[in-house]
C-alpha cells in the first residue's frame, strides 16, 4: 500500500535520512523502532509531506506521491497522528472532530465516522462539548487518534501515540490500535514502548542513524537486533 | 523538613485540578509522583514553583512561607524544575540555555563561571556535543535532557522533574536514572521529585511514591507497597506491574 | 574588555561618517540626517534588541526630551551655555520618569499588546499637552529668537547646526556601547531568556520585570537625550504634533529591522542605508521617491528577514570575521 | 500629474537660444526650494511648485531673464521633495546652499518647516523667502535672511470681520470653532482681539484636535448658543467636515468664514449646494483686480505676468485644467520678488539683495509686495475674501479687489436643500 | 436640560461612530489573529476603500454602500497580490520583519494612490435626508453606515464561527501542524485570511467614507491606523468581534466624555476626550492585559 524508496531528507543543511526503504502492506500494523533521534519522526514527516524529500520516492496505492502536499495526501486517504498531539485546544471535542473531516473525501461520511469514533472512545462522546485543551493527557491522545480517523483514512501514520500516557491508558490504546487494524485500516506506527508495540506489530523495521538496518516479521526479529537498535551501532 | 504543602487547592473554571493536597518532603528523599492523566501532577508543580498561585493553601519551603513569592525568588531559594512539554530558549544555544540556569539559580554566578558550569552539566547528561546548536533544533527528547542540565546547573535544593523520560528508550532511561541517583547522592541537591509514567523508572529511583487522583492524594508510601495497592491498579496501572 | 572590543567597528564607522561630513562640502547635513537616524536606531535597539518588545510609543520619550531642553533653555538661559547641559539632563530625566511610569504599567503586557498599548501612552500624552495647554499647547515653544538674544546669533547657529549633530555622534556611540555591555552581562542573558519564554525565565530565577524596566529606562533616557538635541537644540522649537509624531517610531523600527534587531552594527547600517537612500532619492526623484523607496524596503525585508547585519552575522558565523559583525 | 522630468529648466525660447545678444552674456542663476511633494503638505507643495515654475517661465521667456549689469541671467529651479519632514528640510536646504550653490531659497511649506530651515539659511547666509509659513512669530526670532511674501496669520480673518460689520452692524454673536494647531491658533487669537474691538461678542469658542472625523459634539453644543456669525476651520479636511456637519445638524448662521478649505474647487465638488454662501479668506483668488494699470495708479512697478498670462502658463506648466490655488500664486510671487529685488539691487549677493528688499515695493498678479524692514514680515500684501455663489468662487472683499457683492445672510440649510443658491 | 440632551446626542453619535471605528478595525484583527502580523499599513487600505466609494459615486453614481461589493472584490485581489508578492515569504520569519514589510506595502499603496489621484482632498454629497430625533439629527447615510457595520461585523463573526472555512482558519491559528494533519491547506488559509483581512479593511473604508463623505485623501489612513491599533488591543487584538465591540466602546467613550469634560474650565474638552479615551485603554489593559475578549480566540 505504501512504499518508500531511498528516501533522503533533513532540516536546513543537516541530512537526517540517508535512504530509507519501507513497505507497508494493506491491513497490517508496521512499526518502526529505533533509538532517540535516529529519524523516525523525520521519516513520518517526510512521508506525509511536512518535510520535502530531498531524494527518493514515496508511492501510495501505486501512485507516486513524493511531491504531494499534506492536504492532498489526506484527500487520498493518509492520516497523520503527530507526536505531541497538536489538537486545537480552544475548540470543543466535536469541533476538533469536525475539522478532522475537513477533506471532501471525509465530509461525505461524516456521520458514519463520527459514530464510529464515538463507539471506539465513548469518553469523547461524553466530553463532546468540552474544550480540547482542558482534556486530560490521555483523553487528548484519544482525540488526536479520533480526529485522524475522521478523515476516512486507509493508512494512518502514528508517532509515539503512547507518550506521556498513564499505563492503564496505554493498554487501552494498544487495544484500540489492534481493533483499528481488524477493521481494515493500515497502520504505520512509531513507538518507544517497544514491548507493547512488538506485541501488536505484524512487521518491524529497525532504524539507526537515518537508515533501516534490519527488518522482518515480528517473530523474525532477534532480541539482539532490538537491543542494537537502542544502544545504537 | 524541606518542603511542606498544606491543603493546596487550584481550580480552572469548573475543573478542580488540585483539590486539597497536603504532604511533606524531608531532606535527602527521592520522591516519585504518579497518577492518571489529568490528576493534577503538573499543576502541583506549577504551584510549588510559583507559576500559579493557589486558590487556597500554603507552600512552605525550609520553614518559610513562600505561597505568594514570585517564581524567581523561589528559584533563588533553591527550587528548580523541568517542563512536561519542553520549553527551551529556542534561539539560544544549548550551552547558553544551561548557562542562564547557572547564572540566575541559587548561586549568583558571573557570566564566565556560569558558562564553565554549563559545560560541566552538559557533559553530565551526555549532550555536550550539541552545545553550540540552537535549542529549537533539538528533538523533544534532547530538549528534555537539556532542561535537566539547565535545572541541575541551578544547583537547586529541590528539583522537580516532570516526565523527563517520556519518549526515551529503555537504555537511556536506565542511564538517566543512574545519573539522577548519582547526583542525588553526591551533590547537595536534597530532593528530586519525579513525575513519570514509566514504572520501571519510578521503581528504580523513588524511595517514596505519591499517587494522585482527581486532584487529591490517593496513596503514598514505599514504591512496592503503593504500586500494588488495588486502588492504584484500578485507576492508574490497569494491571499489576510488579 | 569584550564589550568595548565589540563596538570598535561602530567607532570606526562613526569616525568615517564624521570625517566625510566635516571634509566634503555640503555633506554635513546629510551626515546629520544619517546620524539622527543612527542614534535613534541605536537607542531604540537597546530595548527592542534586548527584549524583543517593540515600543510603538517610543517617540513620547523623544518628545519629552525635547520639552526638557526647551524648559531648561527658557528657565536657565541666564546661566549661559550651562542651560544646554541642564537641558540634556532634564530631557533624560523627563524621559526616565515617564518610562518608569509607563514601564510599571505596560511592561506587564506581552508582545503586540505592549507595542500597541504604548501608542496609547504617546497619543494620550500628546492630547494631554494639547488639551490642558500645558507648555504652550499646540502653539508649542519657539526659542530661536530668545536663544539668539541670550546666546548671540553666532553661538545659537553654531549650537543648532553643529553642536547638536556632533552630540548625536556621542549618543549613537554610547548607546551602542551600553547595548554591548548589557549583551555581555547577566542583563543580556536574563533578557535573552525573557525574550524566549518569560515564564520559564522566571522559574529559573530571573526577575524579569527588573531587567525589562532597566532596558526600557536606558533606552528611554537615550531617546530623551536625542529629543533634547535633535529637536529643541537643532530646530529651536517644539510643537507637540511634531515631537509626538509616531512616524519617528515607525522609522526607528524600520531602521532597526533593516539593520537587524539586537545586533550592534544593525542600527548603524540600517540608519545609514535608510538615510542615504532617502536623501538621494529625494534629490534625484523628487515627488516619486517614496514610490521607489517602498519596493526597495519590501525587497530588503523579504530577502533579509533578519536584517542586513543579521544576515551577515549568520554568514560569517564560525569565520574570522565573526568578531567584527555583531 | 507631477512628472520628474519637469525639474529640467524650461527650454529657452528658440529666438533666445539662436541669437544671444552679443553684448550680453547669458548665465544661469539658481533658485532653490525644498518642497513638500509627499506627506501631509503635498497638496500645497504641488501647487507651489507649479506656481514657481510659472514665475520662472515668465522671467526666462517673457521677461528675457534677470538683468544685472551687462549680464542676463536665466533662472533655474533646483527643488527637492522634503516629504513634509523637518530632517529632510534641513539637509536639503544645506545641499541647496552648498552643493548647488543656491543663494536664493524659497522656504518650505508651513511655519514649522520654515522655522526648521531658518538656522541653516542663516548659517550659510542665503536668502529665504517664506511663501507658506504664515505665523507671525517666524519673523520675531531675529533672522536676518528670512523674508515673507504671504500675509501673516494674524490677518486671515480680520477682513471678514470688517466686511460683516459693514454689511450688518447689528450682528453681534460670534462663534469660533477651529482646529487646534499653531496656525489656526495664531489666526483666531488675532481674530478674537479684532472682533472684540469691532464690538462682536464671542459667545462660543472651542477647538477640535487635528484629525477629527466627527464634530458633532461641538456642533450640537454650539447650536444652543445661537450664534449669528461663525468663523473657524484650519485646513482642507476639517474645513470640509465642519461645513458638511453644520449642514447635517442644521446649524444655521448668517455668515461663516472657514479657513483654507473653501478656496479650493474640491470644496464645492464635495459639498455641492451646501457650499453656497460660505466665505473664506484667501491670499489670492482668480479675478483679483491687480493689473499693471492699478499698479500705475498707485505709482509702483508692475512685475511679472498678468493674471491672464499667469493662468495660461499655469495650464501649460501643470498640464492639467486645475485652476491654481493661492498657494501657487504665493510661491510665484516669492520667485518674482527675488527677481525684482535682484534687478533693483543689481547684485547677486544675498546680503545686498536683502538690503534692497527693505525698500522695494511692487505689484504682481498676487498683489502688492512690501516687507517690514525690521522683521521681514509682509505688510504690502492684502488678503481677499471669497464666497461661493451659484457654484462660483467670487471675490467679495475688500471692495477695491472685489468682483462681486457679498451675499448676506447666507441661505439656511433648509433653503439650500430646496436648491436655493447664494445668488441674487 | 441642555446638558443632558447634549450628553444623549453625543452618546448617540458616539454609538454610530463607534460602529465605524469597529468595522474599520476588524481587518487588522483578522490578519493579526491568523498570521500574527501587525499590519502597519492598515490605514492605506481604509483609504483605498474610501476612494472606492468616491470614484464609484462620482463617476458612475453608484450609491455609497453598494461600493462594499467592489471593495470586497478589489480587496481580495489586492490582498492576494500582496500576500504572494512578499508576505508569504515572511510567515516564518521573525515577527518584526513583517512590520517592516507591511509598512513598505502601506507606503507603496499611498504613493501609488497619490500618483494617480494626486494630493487632493475629495468629498461627495449623498443627500438623502435625516431623521430628526428632536435633540439632534441623524443623516440617513450615517445611520445606514452604522447598520451595515453591525451587519458586516456579525457576518464576519458567523463566517468565522460557523462555516467550515472559518473553522479551518481557527484551526490554523490554534495549531498549524494539527491543521496540516487534518488535510487543511495551510498556505491557502494564510493567503485567504490575509486577503479577507485586507478586503474587510477596505470595506471598513467604504463605510468610513459613507459615514464621513468628506476629507478623502491619500494620506487619510494614518489616523485610522493609530485608532485601529488601539481599538484592536482594547478588543483583544486577535479577536475581530472583540475589536468591533471595542470600537463601539471607544466611540461612546470619546464622544460621551465631551459633555462632561466641557464642564471643566481651562481645558480643551475635545482634545481631552482623546486623552481620557487612552487613559481608559490603559486602565482596561491593567485589569485585562489581553483585552476585553481576552484575545486568544479569533
Ligand atoms: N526541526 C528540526 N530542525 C533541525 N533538526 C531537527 C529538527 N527536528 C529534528 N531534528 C534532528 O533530526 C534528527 C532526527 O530527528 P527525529 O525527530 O526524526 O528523531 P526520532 O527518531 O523521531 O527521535 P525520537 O525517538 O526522540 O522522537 C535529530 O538529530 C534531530 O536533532
Ligand atoms: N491552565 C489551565 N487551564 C485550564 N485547565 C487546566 C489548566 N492546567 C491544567 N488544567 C486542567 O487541570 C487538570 C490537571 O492537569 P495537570 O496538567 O496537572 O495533570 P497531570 O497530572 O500533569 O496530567 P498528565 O499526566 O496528563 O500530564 C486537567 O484536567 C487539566 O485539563
Ligand atoms: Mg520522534
Ligand atoms: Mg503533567
Amino acid at each position: 500500500m505504501l512504499e518508500t524508496r531511498d528516501l533522503e531528507s533533513g532540516y536546513g543543511e543537516m541530512q537526517v535520512l540517508w535512504g530509507v526503504n519501507l513497505k507497508v502492506n494493506k491491513g497490517s500494523i508496521t512499526t518502526i523502532l529505533g533509538a532517540n533521534g535516529v529519524g523516525k519522526t523525520t521519516t513520518l514527516k517526510t512521508i506525509f509531506g511536512i518535510i520535502k524529500p530531498w531524494k527518493g520516492t514515496v508511492t501510495f496505492k501505486r501512485e507516486d506521491v513524493t511531491l504531494k502536499k499534506p492536504h492532498e495526501k489526506v484527500e487520498m486517504g493518509i492520516a497523520y497522528v503527530p507526536e505531541g498531539r497538536h489538537l486545537f485546544p480552544l475548540m470543543t471535542v466535536e469541533e476538533n472532530l469536525r475539522l478532522g473531516a475537513y477533506t471532501k473525501r471525509a465530509e461525505e461520511r461524516f456521520e458514519e465516522n463520527l459514530s464510529f469514533v464515538y463507539d471506539l472512545f465513548p469518553i469523547l462522546k461524553e466530553r463532546r462539548k468540552q474544550r480540547a485543551g482542558t482534556l486530560s493527557g490521555g483523553e487528548q491522545q484519544m482525540l488526536t487518534i479520533a480526529r485522524a480517523l475522521m478523515s476516512s483514512p486507509e493508512l494512518i501514520l502514528m508517532d509515539e501515540p503512547s507518550q506521556g500516557l498513564a499505563p492503564k491508558v496505554v493498554m487501552d490504546l494498544f487495544e484500540v490500535i489492534r481493533k483499528l487494524k481488524e477493521g481494515g485500516l493500515t497502520i504505520l506506527l512509531v513507538e518507544q514502548n517497544v514491548y507493547a508495540s512488538l506485541e501488536i506489530a505484524d512487521y518491524v523495521y529497525l532504524m539507526s542513524e537515518g537508515r533501516i538496518f534490519a527488518e522482518g516479521r515480528r517473530d523474525e526479529i532477534s532480541e539482539e537486533d532490538i537491543r542494537k537498535a537502542y544502544v545504537g551501532v | 523538613m524541606l518542603l511542606r504543602v498544606e491543603n493546596l487547592r487550584k481550580s480552572f473554571g469548573g475543573i478542580k485540578a488540585v483539590d486539597g493536597v497536603t504532604f511533606e518532603i524531608e531532606e535527602g528523599e527521592a520522591i516519585g509522583i504518579v497518577g492518571p492523566n489529568g490528576s493534577g501532577k503538573t499543576t502541583l508543580y506549577n504551584l510549588i514553583s510559583g507559576i500559579y498561585l493557589p486558590d487556597e493553601g500554603k507552600v512552605i519551603f525550609e520553614g518559610r512561607d513562600i505561597t505568594n513569592l514570585p517564581p524567581y525568588e523561589r528559584a533563588k531559594l533553591g527550587i528548580a524544575r523541568t517542563f512536561q512539554i519542553p520549553r527551551p530558549f529556542g534561539n539560544a544555544t544549548v550551552l547558553e540555555n544551561v548557562a542562564i540556569g547557572a547564572m540566575f539559580g541559587r548561586e549568583k554566578l558571573s557570566v564566565e563561571e556560569a558558562f564553565e558550569r554549563a559545560e560541566e552539566y552538559l557533559k553530565l547528561v551526555g549532550i555536550e556535543k550539541l552545545k553550540h546548536k540552537e535549542a529549537k533544533l533539538l528533538t523533544p527528547l534532547e530538549k528534555r535532557l537539556m532542561e535537566l542540565a539547565r535545572a541541575l546547573a541551578m544547583k537547586p535544593k529541590l528539583l522537580l522533574l516532570d516526565e523527563v523520560m517520556a519518549g526515551m528508550n529503555p537504555v537511556d532511561v536506565d542511564r538517566i536514572i543512574e545519573l539522577l541517583k548519582k547526583i542525588h547522592r553526591e551533590e547537595d541537591i536534597a530532593i528530586v521529585s519525579m513525575v513519570e509514567h514509566l514504572m520501571q523508572a519510578i521503581v528504580k529511583f523513588a524511595e517514596r511514591v505519591i499517587v494522585m487522583h482527581q486532584g487529591k492524594i490517593l496513596v503514598e508510601g514505599e514504591p512496592e507497597k503503593v504500586l500494588n495497592h488495588p486502588k492504584v491498579i484500578e485507576v492508574y496501572l490497569g494491571k499489576k506491574v510488579i | 574588555m569584550k564589550p568595548i572590543k565589540d563596538v570598535i567597528p561602530n567607532l570606526i564607522f562613526l569616525i568615517i561618517l564624521f570625517v566625510i561630513g566635516s571634509s566634503v562640502e555640503g555633506m554635513w547635513q546629510p551626515i546629520a540626517l544619517i546620524i539622527f537616524y543612527v542614534a535613534l536606531g541605536q537607542a531604540f535597539n537597546i530595548f527592542l534588541g534586548l527584549t524583543g518588545y517593540v515600543d510603538f510609543g517610543y517617540v513620547a520619550f523623544l518628545g519629552l526630551g525635547a520639552y526638557g531642553m526647551a524648559l531648561a533653555i527658557q528657565n536657565f538661559a541666564h546661566l549661559g551655555l550651562v542651560s544646554i547641559a541642564i537641558g540634556v539632563v532634564a530631557g533624560a530625566i523627563f524621559a526616565a520618569i515617564l518610562s518608569l511610569a509607563v514601564g510599571g504599567v505596560a511592561l506587564r503586557l506581552r508582545g503586540a499588546y505592549f507595542a500597541i498599548a504604548t501608542i496609547g501612552v504617546n497619543e494620550g500624552f500628546r492630547f494631554f499637552i494639547e488639551g490642558t495647554r500645558l507648555w504652550g499647547g499646540t502653539e508649542g515653544i519657539v526659542l530661536s529668537g530668545f536663544m539668539r538674544k541670550t546666546f548671540g546669533s553666532e553661538t545659537t547657529n553654531f549650537l543648532s547646526t553643529y553642536v547638536s549633530d556632533v552630540a548625536l555622534f556621542f549618543v549613537a556611540f554610547i548607546s551602542a556601547l551600553i547595548t554591548s555591555i548589557y549583551l555581555r552581562s547577566r542583563i543580556g542573558y536574563a533578557l535573552l531568556a525573557m525574550r524566549e519564554d518569560e515564564e520559564v525565565a522566571k522559574v529559573m530565577g530571573i526577575n524579569v520585570t527588573k531587567y525589562k524596566i532597566l532596558a526600557f529606562i536606558t533606552s528611554a533616557i537615550f531617546a530623551g537625550i536625542i529629543g533634547s538635541l535633535a529637536w529643541t537644540l537643532k530646530l529651536t522649537y517644539v510643537f507637540p504634533e511634531d515631537v509626538f509624531n509616531i512616524v519617528y517610531t515607525v522609522e526607528a523600527i524600520v531602521i532597526v529591522m533593516l539593520g537587524g534587531a539586537g545586533t550592534l552594527l544593525g542600527p548603524l547600517v540600517g540608519g545609514t542605508f535608510y538615510a542615504l537612500l532617502k536623501y538621494y532619492l529625494n534629490v534625484i526623484f523628487p515627488g516619486v521617491q517614496l514610490l521607489i523607496l517602498a519596493p526597495i524596503l519590501i525587497a530588503v525585508v523579504v530577502l533579509f528577514p533578519e536584517g542586513l547585519v543579521g544576515y551577515l552575522k549568520k554568514k560569517v558565523r564560525g569565520t574570522k570575521l565573526e568578531d567584527f559583525v555583531r | 500629474q507631477q512628472k520628474p522630468e519637469e525639474k529640467a529648466t524650461p527650454t529657452p525660447t528658440p529666438a533666445e537660444a539662436k541669437t544671444p545678444a552679443p553684448e550680453k552674456k547669458v548665465e544661469t542663476i539658481y533658485f532653490g526650494a525644498p518642497i513638500s511633494l509627499s506627506g501631509k503638505f503635498s497638496k500645497e507643495g504641488q501647487m507651489s511648485l507649479w506656481g514657481m515654475q510659472v514665475a520662472i517661465k515668465w522671467i526666462n521667456e517673457k521677461h528675457g531673464g534677470i538683468k544685472v549689469g551687462d549680464k542676463v541671467y536665466k533662472v533655474e529651479l533646483k527643488y527637492y521633495d522634503d516629504e513634509s519632514k523637518k530632517e529632510n528640510v534641513q539637509s536639503l536646504v544645506e545641499r541647496l546652499a552648498t552643493v548647488d550653490k543656491v543663494k536664493f531659497i524659497l522656504a518650505p511649506y508651513s511655519s514649522g518647516l520654515t522655522l526648521a530651515a531658518a538656522p541653516i539659511a542663516e548659517k550659510y547666509g542665503v536668502l529665504m523667502n517664506s511663501h507658506g509659513g504664515a505665523s507671525d512669530y517666524i519673523f520675531e526670532q531675529g533672522y536676518y535672511y528670512v523674508v515673507q511674501t504671504l500675509s501673516p496669520a494674524s490677518k486671515y480673518q480680520t477682513g471678514f470681520l470688517d466686511m460683516v460689520k459693514k454689511i450688518d452692524p447689528n450682528a453681534k454673536k460670534l462663534a469660533m470653532v477651529y482646529e487646534d494647531t499653531e496656525f489656526s491658533r495664531a489666526v483666531f487669537k488675532a481674530a478674537k482681539e479684532y472682533a472684540e474691538k469691532l464690538g462682536f461678542e464671542v459667545v462660543y469658542e472651542k477647538t477640535y484636535p487635528k484629525g477629527t472625523t466627527d464634530m458633532s459634539p461641538i456642533l450640537n453644543e454650539l447650536k444652543n448658543y445661537e450664534p449669528e456669525i461663525l468663523i473657524g476651520g484650519g485646513h482642507f479636511a476639517d474645513g470640509q467636515l465642519l461645513v458638511s456637519q453644520m449642514a447635517e445638524l442644521k446649524v444655521n448662521v448668517k455668515a461663516a468664514s472657514i479657513l483654507v478649505a473653501p478656496t479650493l474647487p474640491q470644496f464645492y465638488e464635495a459639498l455641492g449646494v451646501k457650499a453656497e454662501g460660505i466665505f473664506a479668506p484667501a491670499q489670492w483668488e482668480i479675478g483679483v483686480k491687480y493689473s499693471p494699470e492699478v499698479a500705475k495708479q498707485l505709482g509702483i512697478d508692475w512685475y511679472g505676468p498678468t493674471q491672464e498670462e499667469f493662468l495660461e502658463m499655469f495650464k501649460e506648466v501643470s498640464g492639467s485644467d486645475k485652476p491654481p490655488s493661492y498657494h501657487a500664486v504665493e510661491a510665484a510671487a516669492a520667485v518674482l520678488s527675488y527677481a525684482y529685488a535682484i534687478e533693483k539691487a543689481q547684485s547677486l549677493d544675498p546680503k545686498v539683495v536683502r538690503e534692497a528688499m527693505n525698500d522695494i515695493e511692487f505689484m504682481c498678479v498676487y498683489g502688492k509686495w512690501k516687507i517690514d524692514p525690521e522683521t521681514g514680515k509682509q505688510i504690502g500684501h492684502e488678503m481677499v475674501i471669497i464666497q461661493w455663489q451659484g457654484g462660483k468662487k467670487v471675490i467679495v472683499w475688500p471692495p477695491e479687489a472685489a468682483n462681486a457683492e457679498p451675499y448676506y445672510p447666507m441661505p439656511t440649510w433648509e433653503e439650500k436643500e430646496q436648491g436655493k443658491l447664494a445668488q441674487k | 436640560m441642555a446638558l443632558v440632551e447634549n450628553l444623549i446626542s453625543n452618546l448617540i453619535y458616539g454609538l454610530l461612530l463607534g460602529t465605524i471605528y469597529g468595522i474599520s478595525t476588524m481587518g487588522l484583527s483578522i490578519i493579526f489573529g491568523v498570521l500574527r502580523i501587525v499590519n502597519v499599513g492598515h490605514g492605506a487600505f481604509v483609504m483605498i476603500g474610501a476612494f472606492t466609494v468616491y470614484w464609484l459615486f462620482v463617476l458612475y453614481g453608484v450609491i455609497p454602500p453598494a461600493a462594499l461589493f467592489f471593495a470586497l472584490l478589489f480587496g481580495m485581489i489586492i490582498g492576494f497580490a500582496i500576500f504572494y508578492s512578499g508576505i508569504k515569504r515572511l510567515v516564518d520569519a521573525p515577527e518584526l520583519a513583517t512590520l517592516l514589510a507591511t509598512f513598505g506595502y502601506g507606503l507603496l499603496i499611498e504613493e501609488l494612490a497619490k500618483f494617480f489621484w494626486g494630493p487632493e482632498f475629495y468629498g461627495y454629497s449623498w443627500d438623502v435626508g435625516s431623521i430628526n430625533l428632536g435633540i439632534t439629527l441623524i443623516p440617513y447615510p450615517k445611520l445606514l453606515a452604522a447598520l451595515l457595520s453591525v451587519f458586516l461585523a456579525f457576518s464576519v463573526y458567523t463566517f468565522i464561527r460557523k462555516t467550515k472555512f472559518g473553522m479551518a482558519i481557527r484551526a490554523v491559528v490554534e495549531d498549524r501542524e494539527g491543521a496540516l494533519a487534518c488535510g487543511i491547506n495551510v498556505n491557502r488559509i494564510y493567503a485567504l485570511s490575509f486577503a479577507l483581512g485586507i478586503a474587510l479593511t477596505m470595506m471598513g473604508g467604504v463605510l468610513v467614507a459613507t459615514y464621513t463623505p468628506v476629507g478623502i485623501n491619500v494620506y487619510m489612513g494614518g489616523g485610522y491606523t493609530l485608532k485601529a491599533f488601539v481599538i484592536a488591543v482594547l478588543g483583544g487584538l486577535a479577536s475581530p468581534i472583540g475589536s468591533f465591540y471595542a470600537g463601539i466602546l471607544f466611540g461612546l467613550f470619546e464622544n460621551g466624555s465631551y459633555t462632561l469634560l466641557g464642564l471643566i474650565p481651562g481645558i480643551e474638552p475635545f482634545a481631552m476626550t482623546r486623552f481620557i479615551a487612552f487613559v481608559f485603554l490603559l486602565i482596561i489593559l491593567l485589569v485585562r492585559p489581553t483585552g476585553l475578549l481576552r484575545g486568544e480566540e479569533l
